[in-house]
C-alpha cells in the first residue's frame, strides 16, 4: 500500500515549495499524518530523539515524530505540575485536542519527564503507550544483544498494530530508505555548510522537519528535487558570522527564533531535529537487520546531551562540530527546564573558554512569542565580533 | 535520610508520654547510626580506604562493600544540608559555578560542597574513587559525568530497564525479562572487574553472600514495617520517622547493623501496634504522601499535617527511596551473583514503578491502610519523581474515594518554598477533609 | 569640524549626547520617550545640536541604541544597550572590565576587555523580581515614590528580608512586615539588598573581573550602590550625578565615531 | 436574635459580613487592608457591626469567623477557614446550582470544584487550583493596566467591551504588562483593543486553573474582578456559557465566613471541621 500524502510540489519553485513545507511543519493540525488516515493507513507516534522509525515504517506504518508545537496546552497542562518543559505539554495537547490520532505512541528514556510522559499518556488515551528502554550503557559489550532483543520487542508491537508479521525483507527495504533519506540530509547539511547563503538556518529546518511527519519515501523524492535547486539558487555570499546553533536537540526553537537568527548570521551546523538524523553512516543492508539498526545507535549514532557514551564526551563533540563545520562561534541554547541540556550547558561553556570560541548562552521556550530578548543578545554578539 | 533531635519531628520521640524504653529506639538508634556513619566518611581517608558514590535507586551496596568502599550517598548529604538551612548557600556556589536555577537542587548542593572540598554539616564527605549508579534517575547520569569531569574518575551506568507500560511487569520466563535479566548480569561482571581494578581487590564470594544475607533480613523486615502502619493508630509517621529508617535502609544495606537495627525497629512497632501506641500525634486523617519530603522547611511543613490531624500511614517515598525493595526480593544466596543481578533488575524497576506509575500502588493501598487523603508534593528540582504527580493524581482521584492535595515547592532551595502558600493549601485540603467526613457522617 | 551624535532611545527618557572628533562632549539633551519614538529620537537630537550651539548639518554620524534604536529614520548606525555601554563605560572609567546596567525593567551584566569589546553577557528573564520595577513597586506599597527610595532606605537600621521572587507578591510580604512593625526603611533596604542579591548573581553568571562600573537609573540610590560597592569589595565605579544617564548615548556616539574613521580609512585606502 | 460574621482579610481590600440566622446580610463593610491588618480587622468588623444597628460590640453576634490571607490576623476571631472553603460556601449560598467556582482576587486567582446541593447543600470543596509562582493572571494584572491607562479599575471592562480587535499581550509578568500596554499605545493602537487583549490574557490563565479541577456547570465567579463586566464576558466566551456573577461577589468569601460562623452556633459542640486552623 503506497499512500501519498503531499499535494502535487512538482512545478512549483524554489521558493513557493520552501513556503508549501513551511507551512505544512508550522500546521499544528498536521494535514499529511490526516491524509495519511484518510487513505486507510496506521500511524505510530513516536517522542523525539532516538527512535528506529525504520521499524515502524517496515510494517507499512507511518512513523511520526512529535516534538511538541507552538499551541496552547488548553487540556495537556492540567496534567503536569509546574517546572517542567513546554514540549510535554503540548505533545500530549496534540493527542488530547485530536489533532494527532495515533494507533501507537512510544516515548524513550532521554530524560525522566520523557518516561513519565508516557506513563500519563497511557493513562489518558485507549492506544498502547510505551517506553522504548535504549541502553544507558552503550559501553557495555553486552549492550547490543540487549538492544537488539528491546528492537525485536517494540517490532513484536508493531506487528500487532499492523496485523501482520515485519520480515528481515521488510527491515532491510524500510532501512534502505531511511539510508537515502539520511544521505539526502547529510547534502543537504553540507550545502549549509559549505555555501550558508544558499539556504538559511529555517528554511534547512522546514525541509528537514517535514520528515517527520510525512512517508520517507515522499521525503526522499522531495529532498532529492529541492537539493539541486538549492545549488543553483542566485543568492550573493555576505560578509556574516558562521555559529554552530546547539541546544535542539529534543524541544525545536520556534521558527521564528530561527528566522531572527537567520536574519544576522549563518548557522553552518546545529543540533535541530537530531533524531532525523541521528544515524551518521549508512546501516549495512546484509546481515541481521535489526543488529545492524542496534549497532548504528550503538557505533554511529550522533551525541547529545541526553545520549550517554563515555567514548563521546559531550564538550569535545561539540568543539569538533564547531571546527569541522568552520563555524567561528556558537549558540550555546537548551530548552527551558530542560534539566539534561542544561546540565550540558556547564561543560560546554568551560570546553569553549578553553578553546578559545566565542559564544553567548540562552534559554528558549517552543512557544515564545517574543524574541527581542534573544535579538539584544545576538546583536551584541555580533557587534562585539564586528568592533574589535 | 536521618534527621537529629535537633532538626525535626523525625527525630522526636513519638508517644512522649509513655516513658517506655522501646518506644522511639528506632529513631534514636538511627540517628545515632548516622552520625556514626558520618564520622566513618569523614575519617576514610586517613584509614587510606576508597570511596564509591551510589545513589538510594540501584546502591549496590552489598557487592561495592564486599570491596571495602565507603557508601557516599549524594542525595543524602544533600537532604542533610536543606534539614540543616544551610542548602541555600551551597546551591548558590553551583549557579555560580554554571549550574541554571532549574538544575536539580540534589545535583547542586552537591557540586557547592566538591568545590568545598568535601565540607559538610554532618562531617567531611571524601571524593570519589568510582561512582556507580543506574538510569532509574537519568540526573543520576548527568551527575556522576560531573565528577567524573572534576576528578577524572570511573564511572559505571549500571543500566536497569524499567516497566515498558503500566502493569505491564514481566517476570521469569517471558522473552524480554530474560533479555532484561542477561543485560544487567552482563554489566554486573563488567562492574566487578571494574571495582577489582579500583579497589586491588579480588571479588570475596563469601563476603558478597554474608552481605547479601543481611540484605535479605533488612528487606524482610522492611516489608513488615511497611505493613505494621496499617495498624490504627498508624504507629509511626511514614514522612518523618519514615525517612529516618530509609536513612538506615540505604547507608547500612548489607551491614549487620542494618539487618539488627530493622529487627529491634519491628520489635518496636509490634509493640506499639498491639499496645494501640501510635505517634505522638492525635490521629483525625490517615494520609498518604506522594513525592519527596520538603525538607527546606522539614519541622514546619510536617507541622502543617500533624496540628490539623493528619498521620501520614504510607509514603511512595517509602517504595522508591528504598531503592524499590519495598518489591520484596530476596536473594537466592546459593547463586549469589545471578541472584544479585536480579535483584537489581526487579528492585530499581519496582523503584521506577512507584514514580512513574503511582497511581496504581495508591488506589491499592488506600483501603487496607484506611487512607483518607492523598498529598502530592511535586517538587521543582525533580522531573523523575514530579512529571507524572498531576496526572496520577487526576487518575487516583477517578480510582478511590479519597481527599487529594497537589502542592508545588521544592525539597532543596528554599527560594521555591512559601510556607505561607503551602500552609494556605493544606488548610484548605482540611477542610475539605473534614467535610467529607461530616457527608460520610450525614450518610 | 565633524560631529557625532549618540541617541539612546530608552523605554522612560530618551538622550543624546554630540561628540567632537576629539571625543569631547559638546552637547547632550534629555526628553520623556513617550509613545512616538523616532519624534523623541529626533527631538532630543535638536535639542542636543541646539545645545551644542551646533547645525544638524555639522552632525555627520548618528548612531542609535536602546529599545527603540531601530526607529530613528536619520540613524547611520545602531547598536544595542550592551555595546554601547561597554563603549561608554570605558570612555569614563577605562579600567572598567564589568559593567551592570540596572533600569526600570531590566538588568544587564557583561564583561568587557580594554578595547571595550563585550567577551560575555546575561540578561535577566520576564520578570519584575530583579529589575527597578521591584523597588519601585515595594516602595510604592508603602506608600512611597521612586524618588523617594534612596532618601527612605538611606535611613534603615538593619534590613529585613524580602524573598523577591515575584514584584506582586513581595506585597504581602511588605504589609505582613509592617503590621509586625517593622520600619518602612528597613523594608526597603530589604527589596534594594535582594535586588543587590540578584545582580550578584548574574554578575557571577559572566564571571565578573574588577573594575567594576554600575549603571543604569536605578543606581541613583546611594544604598544601592554603597551595598554594590560592599559585595563587590573595592573597584567600583559609579558616574557622578546625572552623568549616569548619559552612558549609553555617549557609548553609542563614540562607537560611531570609530566606525566613521574606519568606514574613512578604507574609502582613503580604496 | 443570633447572629454571625465573617470577616475576609484580602490582600487589597479586607470585608466584614454580619447575617442573621435565616442567613440574610444585615450588616456589611469593605475596606482597604492598608498596612495595619489586625486593625483592618476590626475596623471593617465595627463598620458592619454599626450597619447592622448591632451597637453593643458582640452583643448579637455569637461567633466570628475569620478567612484571607490575614485571616490568623483577626485576632477577635472565634475560628479561621480558609477564603477556598468560603468562597465555595458563598457562592454556593448564592447560586445554589453551583459546580465550579472562579475566585479572582487582587493577586490569587482560584478555581474550586465544589460538591454542590447533593448532600448538604454547602458546597463542599472536592478540589481546587490556585496561582503559583507569580501574580500573572490575577486581578492585579487589570490593575497594571488601569495604571498605565490611567484610567480608573471599574472602567476597564466596559471600554474592553467596545473593542473587537483585541491585541495579544505576550509577557506573563504583571509589572512588565504596564510597559507592554504602552508599547501597543505607541503603536496606535485603540484603548479598548489593548484592555480587551488584557482581559483576554487574564481569562486564557484562569481557564488554565478551571481545567485543572475540571469545569462542571453551573460556574460561578466571585471575588472582586467579577464586578468587571469584561472579565465576565471574557471567561463565559472562553468557558462557552454564561457565568453565575453579581454585585455582591467581593462578599463572596466573608458570606462564606458568617455562614460557617452560624453552623457552629447552630451545632455548639464544634465539630473537628472547623476548630482545627485556629493560630496557636
Amino acid at each position: 500500500m503506497t499512500i501519498r500524502v503531499l499535494e502535487d510540489w512538482q512545478r512549483l519553485s524554489l521558493e513557493d515549495l520552501l513556503r508549501y513545507c513551511r507551512d505544512l511543519v508550522e500546521d499544528a493540525e498536521y494535514p499529511t499524518v490526516k491524509r495519511w488516515r484518510q487513505a486507510g493507513g496506521k500511524v505510530v507516534g513516536h517522542f523525539e530523539v532516538y527512535f528506529p522509525e525504520e521499524i515502524v515504517a517496515a510494517a507499512g506504518l507511518l512513523p511520526v515524530k512529535i516534538h511538541g508545537a507552538p499551541i496552547e496546552a488548553r487540556q495537556g497542562d492540567a496534567h503536569f505540575g509546574a517546572y517542567l518543559c513546554s514540549i510535554v505539554k503540548t505533545s500530549l495537547e496534540l493527542a488530547l485536542s485530536g489533532r494527532l490520532e495515533l494507533e501507537m505512541f512510544v516515548s524513550h528514556p532521554i530524560c525522566d519527564t520523557a518516561r513519565n510522559l508516557a506513563a500519563v499518556w497511557g493513562r489518558n488515551v485507549s492506544y498502547p503507550c510505551e517506553i522504548l528502554y535504549l541502553p544507558q550503557n552503550a559501553n557495555s559489550i553486552h549492550a547490543r544483544t540487549y538492544l537488539r532483543g528491546e528492537y525485536d520487542r517494540l517490532k513484536r508491537g508493531v506487528e500487532a498494530i499492523a496485523g501482520r508479521e515485519v520480515t528481515d525483507e521488510d527491515l532491510r527495504d524500510a532501512t534502505a530508505i531511511f539510508n537515502e533519506n539520511r544521505r539526502l540530509l547529510r547534502q543537504l547539511y553540507s550545502i549549509k555548510r559549505e555555501t550558508p547563503w544558499l539556504l538559511a538556518i529555517d528554511e534547512a529546518y522546514v525541509l528537514m522537519a517535514l520528515g517527520g511527519r510525512i512517508p520517507r519515501e515522499e521525503h526522499n523524492e522531495l529532498l532529492a528535487a529541492v537539493l539541486p535547486m538549492l545549488e543553483r539558487r542566485a543568492v550573493q555570499p555576505q560578509d556574516r558570522m558562521r555559529l554552530v546553533f546547539e541546544g535542539g536537540f529534543c524541544e525545536q526553537p520556534p521558527l521564528d527564533l530561527l528566522t531572527t537568527i537567520a536574519q544576522s548570521s549563518y548557522v553552518v551546523d546545529d543540533d535541530l531535529l537530531i533524531g532525523l538524523r541521528w544515524i551518521s553512516e549508512d546501516v549495512p543492508l546484509d546481515g541481521d537487520p535489526l543488529e545492524s539498526l542496534a549497532h548504528a545507535y550503538l557505533e554511529h549514532s550522533n551525541y547529545s546531551p541526553v545520549q550517554h557514551d563515555l567514548r563521546k564526551p559531550k564538550e569535545q563533540m561539540l568543539v569538533q562540530r564547531i571546527r569541522e563545520s568552520g563555524a567561528g562561534a556558537a549558540i550555546i541554547s537548551a530548552a527551558k527546564m530542560c534539566e539534561p541540556g542544561l546540565d550540558e550547558q556547564v561543560a560546554y561553556v568551560k570546553a569553549l573558554d578553553e578553546e578559545g570560541i566565542p559564544y553567548f548562552v540562552n534559554e528558549f521556550e517552543e512557544n515564545m512569542t517574543s524574541f527581542d530578548s534573544l535579538q539584544i543578545q545576538l546583536e551584541t554578539f555580533i557587534e562585539n565580533v564586528l568592533f574589535a | 535520610m536521618t534527621i537529629d533531635t535537633s532538626a525535626g519531628p523525625g527525630g522526636l520521640a513519638p508517644a512522649g508520654a509513655t516513658h517506655d524504653p522501646l518506644v522511639g529506639r528506632g529513631n534514636h538508634e538511627g540517628n545515632r547510626l548516622f552520625r556514626e556513619w558520618y564520622a566513618r566518611l569523614t575519617s576514610a581517608p586517613e584509614r587510606g580506604e576508597k570511596a564509591a558514590y551510589v545513589f538510594v535507586m540501584g546502591s549496590l551496596a552489598e557487592l561495592l562493600q564486599s570491596f571495602d568502599f565507603n557508601l557516599v550517598l549524594p542525595e543524602i548529604n544533600g537532604l542533610q544540608t536543606a534539614v540543616r538551612h544551610v542548602s541555600e548557600s551551597y546551591i548558590a556556589q553551583a549557579e555560580d559555578y554554571g549550574y541554571a536555577s532549574d538544575v536539580c537542587g540534589y545535583v547542586k548542593a552537591d557540586v557547592g560542597m566538591q568545590l568545598r572540598g568535601g565540607e559538610h554539616p554532618m562531617g567531611r564527605i571524601p571524593r570519589p574513587d568510582i561512582a556507580v549508579f543506574t538510569g532509574a534517575c537519568n540526573t543520576y547520569i548527568k551527575w556522576a559525568e560531573i565528577w567524573e569531569r572534576m576528578y577524572r574518575i570511573p564511572i559505571f551506568t549500571l543500566d536497569v530497564p524499567g516497566t515498558r507500560a503500566a502493569g505491564r511487569v514481566t517476570g521469569r520466563g517471558h522473552v524480554d525479562y530474560q533479555n532484561d535479566l542477561t543485560y544487567v548480569a552482563g554489566q554486573i561482571d563488567e562492574l566487578i572487574s571494574l571495582c577489582e581494578q579500583v579497589s586491588g581487590k579480588h571479588l570475596d564470594l563469601d563476603r558478597l553472600r554474608q552481605a547479601m544475607s543481611y540484605a535479605n533480613a533488612m528487606t524482610r523486615d522492611w516489608l513488615r514495617v511497611l505493613e505494621l502502619n496499617k495498624s490504627r493508630p498508624a504507629v509511626y509517621n511514614a514522612v518523618t520517622d519514615g525517612t529516618v529508617y530509609l536513612g538506615v535502609v540505604n547507608g547500612f544495606r548489607g551491614r549487620p547493623e542494618g539487618a539488627r537495627y530493622f529487627e529491634q525497629l519491628v520489635e518496636e512497632l509490634e509493640y506499639k501496634a498491639a499496645n494501640g501506641i501510635g505517634t505522638n500525634f492525635d490521629e483525625r486523617h490517615r494520609l498518604a504522601f506522594v513525592g519527596v519530603p520538603c525538607y527546606p522547611i522539614y519541622r514546619r511543613f510536617s507541622e502543617m499535617f500533624t496540628e490539623r490531624g493528619g498521620v501520614f500511614a504510607g509514603s511512595s517515598y517509602t517504595w522508591f527511596a528504598s531503592g524499590g525493595w519495598n518489591s520484596g526480593f530476596e536473594y537466592d544466596l546459593d547463586h549469589p551473583l545471578e541472584s544479585l543481578a536480579e535483584g537489581v533488575l526487579v528492585s530499581v524497576r519496582a523503584a521506577m514503578d512507584a514514580m512513574f506509575h503511582t497511581d496504581r500502588l495508591l488506589a491499592d493501598m488506600a483501603e487496607p491502610y484506611g487512607i483518607d487523603g492523598i498529598v502530592y508534593h511535586s517538587i521543582k528540582s525533580c522531573r523523575t519523581v514530579s512529571a507524572g504527580l498531576a496526572d496520577s493524581r487526576r487518575a487516583v482521584m477517578e480510582q478511590a474515594n479519597v481527599g487529594t492535595l497537589l502542592i508545588d515547592s521544592d525539597h532543596m532551595d528554599p527560594r521555591v518554598v512559601s510556607e505561607a502558600g503551602l500552609k494556605n493549601r493544606v488548610d484548605a485540603f482540611f477542610e475539605g477533609l473534614e467535610t467529607r467526613k461530616l457527608l460520610a457522617a450525614a450518610g | 569640524m565633524t560631529y557625532f551624535a549618540g541617541i539612546d532611545v530608552g523605554s522612560t527618557y530618551t538622550k543624546a549626547v554630540i561628540l567632537t572628533e576629539e571625543g569631547d562632549p559638546v552637547g547632550r539633551s534629555l526628553r520623556r520617550t513617550g509613545f512616538k519614538l523616532a519624534e523623541a529620537a529626533e527631538g532630543a537630537l535638536d535639542d542636543a545640536t541646539t545645545a551644542a550651539a551646533l547645525e544638524p548639518s555639522d552632525i555627520a554620524y548618528v548612531t542609535t541604541t536602546g529599545y527603540g534604536r531601530f526607529q530613528v529614520g536619520t540613524r547611520q548606525l545602531n547598536v544595542t544597550d550592551l555595546t554601547a555601554a561597554a563603549w561608554g563605560t570605558r570612555f569614563l572609567y577605562p579600567g572598567t572590565r564589568t559593567v551592570l546596567d540596572v533600569g526600570g525593567q531590566t538588568m544587564k551584566v557583561s564583561r568587557i576587555d580594554g578595547q571595550g569589546q563585550v567577551k560575555s553577557f546575561r540578561l535577566n528573564d520576564k520578570c519584575a523580581a530583579g529589575t527597578g520595577a521591584f523597588l519601585e513597586k515595594t516602595a510604592g506599597y508603602m506608600g512611597f515614590g521612586l524618588e523617594e527610595i534612596g532618601p527612605l532606605a538611606a535611613t534603615s537600621h538593619e534590613e529585613v528580608p524580602i524573598s523577591g521572587v515575584c514584584a506582586v507578591f513581595a506585597e504581602a510580604e511588605v504589609i505582613n512586615h509592617l503590621s509586625q512593625g517593622v520600619a518602612p526603611a528597613d523594608i526597603m533596604q530589604g527589596a534594594i539588598a535582594s535586588l543587590v542579591t540578584r545582580s550578584v548573581q548574574l554578575m557571577k553568571r559572566v564571571k565578573m573581573e574588577p573594575e567594576f562600573t554600575l549603571i543604569g537609573g536605578i543606581l541613583r540610590f546611594e544604598t544601592m550602590a554603597a551595598l554594590l560597592v560592599e559585595k563587590l569589595g573595592g573597584d567600583v565605579h559609579v558616574p557622578e550625578g546625572d552623568q549616569v544617564q548619559y552612558v549609553l548615548a555617549l557609548g553609542a556616539a563614540l562607537l560611531g565615531r570609530h566606525r566613521h574613521r574606519a568606514v574613512a580609512t578604507v574609502k582613503a585606502l580604496a | 436574635m443570633a447572629y454571625a460574621a465573617g470577616v475576609d482579610v484580602g490582600s487589597t481590600q479586607t470585608k466584614a459580613v454580619i447575617i442573621d440566622d435565616d442567613q440574610s446580610i444585615v450588616g456589611r463593610a469593605l475596606i482597604d487592608t492598608g498596612s495595619n491588618v489586625t486593625f483592618a480587622a476590626e475596623h471593617s468588623y465595627e463598620l458592619a457591626l454599626a450597619e447592622a444597628g448591632i451597637n453593643e460590640e458582640n452583643e448579637g453576634v455569637a461567633f466570628i469567623v475569620g478567612t484571607g490571607y490575614g485571616r490568623y490576623k483577626v485576632t477577635f476571631g472565634d475560628a479561621q477557614t480558609t477564603e477556598i472553603s468560603c468562597h465555595a460556601r458563598g457562592a454556593v449560598q448564592m447560586f445554589p446550582g453551583t459546580r465550579t467556582v472562579l475566585d479572582m482576587g487582587g493577586q490569587d486567582t482560584k478555581a474550586i470544584k465544589v460538591s454542590g446541593n447533593k448532600v448538604s447543600g454547602n458546597g463542599e470543596v472536592l478540589d481546587f487550583a490556585m496561582n503559583d509562582k507569580c501574580a500573572a493572571g490575577t486581578g492585579r494584572f487589570l490593575g497594571a493596566a488601569a495604571t498605565a491607562l490611567d484610567i480608573p479599575l471599574d472602567d476597564l471592562g466596559p471600554i474592553a467591551l467596545r473593542s473587537d480587535r483585541p491585541v495579544r499581550i505576550s509577557t506573563t509578568c504583571t509589572v512588565f504588562a504596564e510597559s507592554e500596554i504602552l508599547s501597543w499605545l505607541g503603536k496606535g493602537k485603540k484603548t479598548e483593543d489593548i484592555l480587551l487583549g488584557v482581559h483576554q490574557s487574564v481569562g486564557s490563565r484562569a481557564m488554565l486553573l478551571l481545567r485543572r479541577v475540571g469545569i462542571e456547570q453551573e460556574v460561578t465567579f466571585t471575588g472582586g474582578v467579577a464586578r468587571n463586566a469584561g472579565m465576565v464576558k471574557v471567561i463565559s466566551d472562553l468557558l462557552g456559557f454564561p457565568v453565575n456573577y453579581s454585585e455582591e461577589s467581593h462578599f463572596m468569601g466573608a458570606l462564606g465566613a458568617a455562614l460557617f460562623a452560624m453552623d457552629r452556633i447552630r451545632s455548639r459542640q464544634a465539630p473537628a471541621s472547623l476548630s482545627g486552623g485556629r493560630a496557636s
